[in-house]
């Protein structure tokens, strides 16, 4: 295990871009997933209509891995539906558990894949699904 | 410089490849062989429960662990044994003060002076008393330097103060507080003072009576010692009209059904089986301290800090906290990397082998302070070398490019 | 009889020129070889401070940490590792519920039910309780044979009822608690059930879960593991709600100046930095016993306990404490001799080589309750053999004579 | 260090004998001395007149040295006076914690020698000393 394999150039794009890290538009879903014992804080912007994400950013600090792997999270999960999101969720925490490992079930998650190996860095799981599971709150609260 | 890394066993082993650079002894320090095996040889040997034996080996056993009790004494200047009581670590000490001395001294109305720089441990259970008491908990707070100035001591302690428990030593500035002025001033407005030795004793001497504190408290597992064994030290007077805090066996005269009379001195507030193998190790690593002797272990660390402050600050990039002095800085330096999350820094550079922490330091309120969420935390002990600086700051420089900065 | 002996260093040693023959580890157990290294191999190969780095040695450390938890979750059939707490000893977990649960859920005019056999550790904790709340402590007292009678679970055990906290073991009598019953009754008026698991986990499996009991402590020091480890299990409800106690490091979340919150369980009980050795030391001591393996242990224990009290019917001058039977005794045999103090008794036979207790077992309120004053006893574990007793017997023939008797 | 050298004749037969182990008449000086860590308990009754130890005796429970010692020491102190019996409490501790080993200067102990080696045995320090403890505070109370 190499430190390439966790900080890849995707961890790295999204990490340095702050593609995804602004405030969008009449949110309808803001929620604050935080990380004590790292001081992570991320904030999630949604804008949740007819069951479908039509928009998704964040605001917070953090470490690259969950700066990235919250960047990641909104361009898999915009534009598609609230159903996809939770199918999403299901698999990335299915894949940081070991528990699929299955190449095919894992292409949906696309970029996300690149956190595939953060298990080998366990201090810092707790970083690369922060997003995720604010994400997973958030929808429950929703529904 | 003389390499006592030899005696610790764990600095011969390798973290992913590399040779370990353990750079987080402010967190713990590691254990050199005379001390594991003393440990050993006690559970081989004479291993008793003490105290309650008449027979030979309860009797070395009680030996053992009293004998491990005159051996703090005397390291850290007591006048008698009963002043010493083992505990489990710092924080430990400090629940024992706050629960037996803060909530039985401290009423309503009266004020707890601590510092901005404080651990955890030597914080929360002083909320709790306050919270408790209806007593007031104010801060010192600290100057550009990270140091207590004058002034606060001068006005924060008052005649409503009643006790005032101090860090001697930051673990995340490395500052060291001016005990003098703090308990000159509080003895005069009658206040006690208790000592937050966990960062000092590793690295100075510390006599209790020269400090005139009332109450001091450390850890073993920061002195070389193992894990599970810490010190709280009190003046006879003080301890004496304390109430017992655990209860149960070893602590007590007579149990009646409905009531007990408690034990004299130490054993008034060590209930129940005592960790003699842990009073072996911390009476172990108080004699290693010796062997080396402080003065060389002064002499190494300020060596090594100012090497790396030095090499640091060459780095365009990184930010130092604190004092910018190699001087009084007991081997820490807390610092960060522009752009770098102080996690990713401190994964980065544990690829390379070496070990730093980072995060909030269990100081959170300092941080705060500090304007800062986290840092990253690079603390030395004697066994350290300039080598393991040279693959720090190699390391360090490596940072920024692995998370897409240029460099 | 297999022979145990040879994994136990200090069961090699002599003692006055004996062979020492152990038999008080109902006081402590011996430690085997495989325990003692495998603590001296966690600090020469894995020491760092748990929960506090990003590094690979903490990460280590902090799995070293919980896995022994998880190692003790399993050995004790709990459900989740959530509820298992690492104390000091049993005295700190039986603190450290007197102080979160006892004195924050147990008010004025409700009971706290324990019996006569008590250690003074589940015993003075709740006098504490019951005086500081204003609610009453009741006993359940024994027969002759040194058992708690059905009648006096169904009239002590009422609606009045908070808690109950039993002994499951009698570190005098050896009596084992009629546990179901006791649980039983005390849910149907809804209290709560603490085990006091310190003399019956070293000799018998503990299933939490099948006895049904709310909390549970016990020392690892008298289950092979060193000192300075202990634990306390409760239901995972029930601690949730349960506040902290210890406050500190590490049990945090957020801390601001005047304020803080909580960890999640276990971290909420666990303040400063842990005792990850003397975890260690734990889990390998549940290891070792589970490849001895519980159904031996009972089987040597019982045949070296109905040995030893067969030959110790054969001297006249002896009286025998508890059940006559040997089963159900956990290898726990309290005595006297004919007009010989207890002290003398542990004197002679120790110059002998043979290391038994006397006095009173920091059990004063049982011994008063039996009219003795003190006794000697003899502890057995599975590592004696019957040549120990034997020498004990031999030893125990002499006593009279060096005091001046007859015989 | 054999057994014998702690459990001597002399200890044996003050042990045994409780020759001094009753009531005395119209004591006025009655002090109780407790050892809570082995349960020893002893009662001193003296009759002191003029300075003198007129008479006095012993009540209680203990083991063997605690016995001993306690009628030892009221054979050496009765018809005396309190000052000798001073002297020699200072002796007797003096010989226990071997600050005094000089045989001429302990003779005046006479049967209380026997208790020299009892350092030999640290627990059972506390057993050997109990009586004399509390005669030092019986004297010190009464003047
Ligand atoms: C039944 C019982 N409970 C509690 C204790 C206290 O254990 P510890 O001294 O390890 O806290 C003991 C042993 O001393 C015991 O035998
Ligand atoms: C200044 C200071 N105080 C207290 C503590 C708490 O020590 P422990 O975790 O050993 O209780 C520490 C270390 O963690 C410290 O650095």
């Amino acid at each position: 295990m190499g430190l390439e394999d966790i900080y890849t150039q995707i961890i790295m794009e999204h990490n340095a871009s702050g593609r995804n890290k602004h405030h969008i538009d009449s949110p309808n879903l803001v929620l604050k997933g935080v990380n004590p014992s790292c001081g992570d804080e991320i904030t999630l912007e949604l804008r949740v209509k007819d069951g479908k994400i039509e928009d998704a950013s964040f605001t917070g600090v953090g470490c690259a891995i969950s700066q990235a792997s919250t960047s990641i999270m909104i361009d898999l999960i915009k534009g598609g539906t609230v159903e996809e999101a939770k199918e999403h969720i299901k698999t990335f925490m299915g894949m940081i558990r070991h528990e699929i490992t299955d190449e095919k079930q894992l292409e949906s998650l696309d970029e996300a894949v690149a956190l595939k190996n953060i298990s080998h860095m366990p201090a810092r799981v707790k970083c690369a699904v922060l997003a995720w599971h604010t994400l997973e709150n958030a929808l429950a609260k929703k529904s | 410089m003389k390499r006592y890394k030899d005696d610790f066993p764990i600095l011969q082993t390798t973290v992913n490849g590399h040779p370990l650079v353990y750079l987080d002894s402010a967190a713990t320090a590691q254990k050199p062989n005379p001390v594991i095996d003393a440990v050993a040889a006690y559970y081989r040997e004479t291993n008793a429960n003490p105290h309650r034996g008449n027979y030979d080996l309860s009797v070395r056993a009680t030996e053992a662990y009293e004998q491990s009790r005159e051996v703090i004494r005397k390291f850290i200047g007591a006048e008698k044994s009963e002043e010493i009581i083992f505990t489990r670590n710092t924080t430990e000490s400090f629940n024992l003060l706050a629960y037996s001395y803060g909530m039985n001294f401290i009423g309503k109305g009266d004020e707890i002076v601590i510092s901005i720089l404080e651990h955890h441990s030597n914080l929360i259970p002083w909320q709790q008393v306050a919270k408790a008491k209806g007593a007031t908990l104010k801060y010192l707070y600290i100057n550009n330097e990270g140091e207590i100035p004058d002034e606060e001591i001068e006005n924060k302690i008052t005649e409503k103060t009643k006790l005032v428990s101090i860090t001697h030593v930051s673990n995340v500035l490395g500052s060291i507080s001016p005990v003098e002025k703090i308990v000159k001033k509080a003895h005069s407005v009658g206040a006690v003072v208790a000592l937050d030795c966990a960062q000092s004793i590793p690295h100075f001497e510390i006599d209790v009576k020269k400090l005139g504190v009332d109450f001091a408290a450390f850890s073993g597992h920061k002195m070389l010692a193992p894990m599970g064994i810490g010190v709280l030290y009190g003046r006879e007077e003080l301890l004496d009209k304390m109430p017992p805090f655990f209860t149960g066996g070893d602590m007590i005269e007579y149990v009646y059904e409905q009531d007990f009379t408690a034990a004299p001195l130490p054993q008034k507030f060590e209930a129940g089986t005592q960790n003699v193998g842990g009073a072996v190790g911390i009476a172990a690593a108080a004699h290693y301290i010796e062997k080396i002797g402080y003065e060389n272990i002064i002499k190494t660390e300020t060596e090594l800090t100012k090497y790396a402050l030095e090499k640091l600050s060459t780095v365009p990039y990184i930010t130092i906290y604190g004092k910018k002095n190699s001087v009084g800085r007991c081997g820490v330096i807390s610092f960060n990397i522009k752009d770098a999350h102080p996690h990713d820094v401190a994964s980065i550079v544990d690829a390379g082998g070496v070990a730093i922490r980072s995060g909030h330091h269990c100081a959170q309120p300092l941080l705060r302070y500090l304007g800062l969420n986290a840092t990253c935390r690079a603390s030395f002990y004697f066994y350290n070398t300039f080598e393991d600086v040279d693959i720090l700051v190699e390391n360090l420089k490596s940072v920024r490019k692995w998370l897409g900065y240029g460099a």
